[in-house]
């Protein structure tokens, strides 16, 4: 009955008979969870889907008041971070801690940068009255420009998607600051880096929703 | 027709709507009894014949048998092709309109049908109906979502807010049969209910005649069909006792306690306000549930049950 | 599949790569956008390079590429459904004012 | 037949040589999972998915008391056509949170996360599902939307059905809707993580020799409802997020007062609980074909068939979904073809059927309470079946949408289905979950009081449904009332079928007789452990050379394991499931000596 023996190294759980059992279902069970994730953000996209097919030319008017560059701008961020994570597996993977670390702190550097920015977009779209639901009440030259009756649910759909990515975006800061910490204790090495790979593939997700929301919200002219 | 399962539907009063619908409800009852009859009585012939005679009984190894996997696959999957053709050639027939079919308009909002016909006569609860000849109701809802079904019609459909929803049926017979309301809609959802009313055709058209043009008379008689039009009744009562809203009687005058803990002196402008706008001043012990009339009601109308409500004590 | 500590690691320059190839379409898709393309070319284009990038990040950053198969399955089949869901769901709001269809 | 040593004949697969030997379990086990750790802290601090199980199962067993309690109070009301003893608003409230709570607390994870965390690792030979922590979050997950959901009963209530339909549901003034909306989101993600984690467990933590073509079919069922939980229960969660933010923001996307569509949440709606169903009902498929065998003593009639179905049923229960909304207005396009669709979910479950009844030719047939309750369950699910044909055809559908009819109907399938099966696999596992046996002659009384009852309570439903009587009425029109009283009798007499159950259970678990390791003398791994098991399920690491049915095959060669100690690295790989077909080899040298 003994179940540690001497080859059971610390980190692999008691019912996993080795390491890369371990390593392979924890990776399995987040391609899972991805796939949850994805129908998520399917529900939003359904929603966009059937209304843009419903109004294409809402889509078009209302899709100018977005900003072209300061969206592109974020998908640059994203896609930097996102190579950052890449290379901070990478680090781990060859046991190189101080790569790790830099490469962490500056994947949530720019997560941060995206928030920024995004709470920028948002500020200014809320003092021309471009708001959620009830709070819509446009000025009279946003009026005058985006005078389609069912202009606030475009806005509707918009909030929602960029506020349910952005959540993720912070419950990614929040992982990543986790990672760091532990990696600074030294935790993570070429035999256990498990958190760092499955993190990084929550953190590629949400960059791909993005790459598919910045044109869908913003390119459309 | 005197098939095995008629006893479990209502009598027939819309032949040409609901005699599809019958046929293929029996057809699937009978051929389900057959099926289901096969499959329980095997089981208890198998109990009973296999019945354990000791724990060291031998059993065969039988894993599979693929003509028997196909049969069984392929037998239900026809039949189930015949109950969707015929459903679907019943379910065409339901919403293809005879081209001759007499149009009433219908509303739904919380907890009444309204009803309104091509020459300004309007009832509430009532749909009245020549015999003979195919009815096309269109129907609308004011609030929220509510579904109209005639049982003895075999029909239904949702009445949605944002679009116009039909059915069709031709009774056959003069009398009475029930409409209900089959999509939850609120507190008063099963008291949602109305009557289909069919007349011989010159008696029915002597009824249209009566009551074309709506409301008549002096202001308080025509607040007072319009109270009752307009369905208040359902959820305010002319006799004092307690409904989904307060009452309409002795109210003229008096004060009223409201929920926030104020109160004011019901007159005009409250009665007004209450009319159009009913979220803005609520009274003590009940719910906001009314549905706004703004726009939905004229100025004079209002007037003229201002008038009525004056006259209940 | 899996043997031992068989992880692969992406090299640096291979990393940087899809990373630059990604920035890359991301100007492009923006200038596409810019062109004006007449109406269901621009929304097409738009997604074409959506979908490209979108493939560099799970092949490559996400390890696609060396990783089982399954999990590129599993990929695949959330972007089934997902596409299921909405082409089902069009069936209903595209079609609504139509006349009943017949065989 | 003791030991053997197999060579490997295939390097690649095989790293070294598998020593396997016989490993019977103890009649009385000394150590258990139930002696390992005491106390309310250790039980509600343990990473256990024994533990985590029956936890899971306790609440399930409470909400289905509480929900329970309310379907009798509601089937009270309606004894009289007009107000009986509640007023309008609090029935209202009640069907809604009878139905919410059913569905979400009970159905959804009764089978999966009670009885499969139990006996799924179990039954894959493994010591616990991939992510314990993870269970143990899911199981808080679970207790903390259930607590979102009473505190919206604190806020007003809600008395929107448990569907939610807007606008209705969007312009509810009531505090009471954002609350359980809030609740149903929580309890999504509990649902979530039991999936994804089911999954991963059948990928990955298969004992050597379990391949796919012996995965017991429990194990199937569970992996294709698992399946289901993680594609559609993310659906729910979004549907259920724009409804609160319609409600409190009025964002508009449903509202038609504010330019949505209604008819769309409906197909959000849809999108998830027509598979949720599935979620319900599948996993009690599992069940029935682990009990049928047992109780026949033989091998499951149509092994892929039945595996195969599930699968089948899952996929195609995602394209189904717009059955529901036949009158709501959906185009006619779609409207044809979700019907069309619709009768292909009947096929495979009709094959299910005739397998299972096909099994018990020739076989050895023991009535055993699981075996009675087997035998019902196919009695109530056919009807079930048979008369969601029914509603599936469009016409006959338009007139039997929304009325007793449909009420009925899904109370076949989901209790005289779900919850008969869960019954089944209560009193099938109950020896191997506590060690005790539970009093066979009364559980064969509760049984009959169930079976009358349910029948006394539902059949009666069909017929005025059919007649016209529609769902979620306070009132009825006095037509009804001889129905509705049949149908309120009927409810009594399943409710003391349901207390007697409490009663023996109860009683079982402090006086009664020890099971004994495997009472049914079942083929399946889950029996070739001691009752109740060790904390790490088995002594050894089981290795399976046979499929879980095969009944004629002798019990010790169901009883092998690792001769050698867990935990040595290298020769671990054989715990993967490639490595499957070198223990095959391994054995049929065994046999042979």
């Amino acid at each position: 009955m003994a179940n540690h023996s001497a080859t059971h190294p610390k980190h692999v759980h008691h019912h996993f008979v080795n390491s890369n059992q371990q390593f392979e279902s924890a990776k399995l069970g987040m391609w899972v969870f991805l796939v949850n994730e994805i129908l998520f953000f399917g529900g939003l996209f359904c929603a966009y889907i059937v209304f843009r097919a419903w109004y294409p030319e809402l889509f078009t008017q209302a899709a100018l008041e977005l900003n072209t560059f300061w969206g592109a701008v974020n998908t640059v961020v994203l896609i930097g971070s996102s190579l950052t994570v890449a290379m901070a597996i990478r680090s781990a993977q060859n046991n190189q801690k101080r790569g790790l670390e830099i490469n962490l702190l500056i994947t949530i550097l720019l997560a941060c940068v995206f928030l920024v920015i995004k709470y920028f977009e948002y500020e200014h779209k809320l003092h021309l009255g471009i708001a959620p639901g009830s709070f819509w009440n446009p000025t009279p030259e946003i009026a005058a420009v985006l005078d389609h009756p069912k202009a606030n649910i475009f806005f509707g759909i918009y909030y929602m998607m960029t506020a349910v990515h952005g959540l993720h975006v912070i419950i990614g800061i929040a992982l990543m600051v986790w990672l760091y910490l532990r990696a600074r204790k030294g935790h993570f090495n070429s035999e256990y880096y498990t958190p760092v790979e499955i993190t990084g593939l929550y953190w590629h997700l949400v960059d791909l929703i993005w790459i598919f929301l910045f044109p869908l919200l913003y390119l459309i002219e | 027709m005197g098939r095995l399962f008629d006893f479990m539907l209502p009598e027939n009063k819309s032949p040409l709507t609901a005699d599809s619908t019958d046929g293929l409800f029996n057809f699937i009852n009978e051929a389900s009894l057959v099926i289901f009859l096969g499959v329980v009585l095997a089981m208890i012939y198998f109990a009973i014949r296999y019945k354990r005679k000791s724990e060291d009984d031998k059993t065969p190894v039988i894993t599979h048998n693929n003509t028997l996997e196909i049969t069984w696959s392929v037998i239900p999957l026809l039949l189930t092709f015949i109950v969707f053709g015929w459903g679907y050639s019943g379910w065409l027939n339901l919403k293809t309109v005879p081209d001759d079919a007499y149009e009433i308009h219908v509303t739904g909002f919380k907890w009444n049908w309204s009803v309104s016909y091509d020459n300004g006569a309007q009832t509430i609860n009532e749909i009245h109906v020549p015999k003979g000849q195919p009815i096309k109701l269109v129907m609308q809802s004011r609030d929220v979502l509510h579904s109209f079904f005639v049982p003895e019609y075999r029909v239904k459909h949702d009445v949605l807010p944002n679009r116009y929803t039909y059915v069709w049926f031709q009774a056959e017979e003069t009398g009475e049969s029930q409409v209900f309301c089959t999509e939850y809609c609120g507190t008063s959802h099963s008291n949602m209910l109305a009557k289909v009313i069919v007349h011989e055709p010159e008696e029915f058209q002597a009824w249209l005649d009566e009551n074309g043009g709506g409301p008549s008379g002096s202001p308080v008689e025509q607040g007072e069909q319009l109270v009752s039009l307009q369905g208040c009744q359902t959820c305010h009562s002319v006799d004092g006792s307690e409904l989904i809203g307060p009452s309409f009687k002795g109210i003229w005058g008096r004060d009223r306690n409201l929920a926030d803990g104020s109160s004011v002196t019901v007159d005009e402008n409250y009665i007004r306000e209450s009319i159009l706008y009913p979220g803005e001043k609520i009274a003590e012990g009940y719910q906001n549930v009314m549905t706004p009339y703004e726009g939905r009601i004229s100025d004079e109308e209002i007037t003229n049950i201002i008038e009525y409500l004056k006259t209940i004590d | 599949m899996s043997e031992h500590h068989g992880h692969h690691i992406a090299s640096a320059k291979q990393l940087w790569g899809i990373g630059i190839a990604l920035l890359i379409l991301t100007v492009l898709t923006v200038t596409v956008a810019g062109l004006g393309l007449p109406s269901p070319f621009d929304i097409l284009s738009a997604m074409a390079i959506a979908l490209t990038k979108a493939f560099l990040v799970a092949a490559f950053f996400m390890g696609l590429y060396w990783d089982t198969k399954f999990n590129s399955m599993l990929l695949i089949g959330a972007l089934a459904f997902f596409i299921l869901m909405v082409s089902i769901t069009l069936l209903d709001t595209l079609y609504r004012d139509d006349v009943v269809p017949s065989f | 037949m003791a030991s053997a040593s197999p060579t490997a004949n295939n390097a690649a697969t095989t790293p070294t040589k598998l020593k396997v030997k016989r490993f019977p379990p103890a009649q009385t086990p000394t150590n258990t999972y139930l002696t390992d750790e005491k106390g309310v802290w250790a039980w509600l601090t343990t990473v256990d998915h024994k533990k985590i199980g029956l936890m899971y199962l306790g609440a399930v067993a409470f909400f289905f008391a509480l929900a329970g309690f309310l379907a009798i109070a509601l089937r009270t009301e309606l004894w009289t056509p007009a107000k009986t003893f509640i007023e309008a608003d609090t029935y209202n409230q009640l069907f809604t949170l009878h139905g919410a709570m059913m569905v979400f607390f009970v159905l959804v994870p009764s089978i999966p996360a009670a009885l499969g965390n139990f006996i799924l690792p179990m039954q894959l030979g493994a010591k616990d599902v991939a992510f314990p922590r993870l269970n143990l979050a899911s199981f808080y997950i679970y207790v903390f939307g259930a607590i979102f959901t009473f505190l919206s009963l604190a806020n007003n209530g809600f008395d929107t059905g448990w569907t939610f339909y807007t606008p209705y549901s969007s312009d509810s003034n009531s505090a009471g809707i954002i609350w359980v909306t809030l609740g149903v989101f929580i309890l999504g993600f509990s649902s979530i993580l039991t999936g994804t984690n089911f999954i991963t467990t059948i990928h990955k933590l298969r004992a050597p020799g379990i391949s796919w073509d012996r995965l017991p079919l429990n194990v199937w069922a569970l992996y294709a409802t698992s399946i289901i939980q993680v594609l559609a229960t993310p659906v729910l969660a979004i549907t259920i997020l724009l409804l609160a933010m319609e409600n409190i923001l009025d964002i508009g996307i449903f509202d038609p007062a504010l330019g949505g569509d209604p008819v769309l949440y409906q197909h959000f709606f849809w999108f998830y609980s027509h598979p949720a169903v599935y979620i319900m009902i599948v996993p009690g498929f599992g069940i029935i074909s682990e009990v049928i065998t047992t109780f026949s003593k033989k091998t499951i009639f149509g092994y892929w068939a039945i595996a195969l179905s599930s699968l089948a049923i899952a996929f195609i229960g995602f394209l189904v979904w717009g059955h529901h909304m036949f009158t709501s207005g959906q185009s006619a396009v779609a409207t044809t073809i979700f019907s069309f669709l619709t009768f292909l979910v009947g096929i495979p479950t009709g094959i299910k059927i005739f397998n299972w009844v096909a099994t018990l030719y020739r076989g050895s047939i023991s009535m055993k309470t699981p075996m009675l309750y087997v035998f019902i369950f196919i009695f109530l699910f056919s009807i079930g079946g048979f008369t969601g044909i029914m509603l599936g055809a469009l016409s006959v559908d338009i007139h039997l949408h929304d009325t007793y009819y449909v009420v009925a109907h899904f109370h076949y399938v989901m209790m005289g289905g779900t919850l008969i099966a869960l019954l089944a696999g209560l009193h099938y596992w109950w020896p191997k979950m506590t060690g005790k046996m539970y009093n066979e002659p009364l559980a064969k009384i509760a049984a009959g009081f169930i079976f009358v009852g349910f029948n006394v309570t539902f059949l009666p439903q069909f017929i005025m449904g059919a007649q016209g009587m529609p769902r979620r009425y306070y009132n009825y029109i006095d037509q009804f009332t001889p129905f509705h009283q049949t149908s309120t009798i009927g409810s009594y007499i399943l409710a003391v079928g349901f207390l007697i159950i409490l009663y023996y259970l109860a009683h079982s678990l402090f006086k009664g007789k020890q099971a004994g390791p495997n009472p049914w003398n079942s083929r399946g791994l889950e029996w070739q452990s001691t009752s109740p098991p060790d904390f790490h399920n088995f002594s050894h690491t089981p290795v399976v050379i046979h499929g879980p049915y095969d009944y004629h095959q002798p019990m010790e060669e169901f009883q092998l394991g690792l001769a050698v100690e867990h935990g040595h690295g290298e020769e671990h790989a054989a715990a993967d499931a490639t490595s499957s077909e070198a223990v095959e080899t391994a054995t049929s040298e065994t046999t042979e000596a």
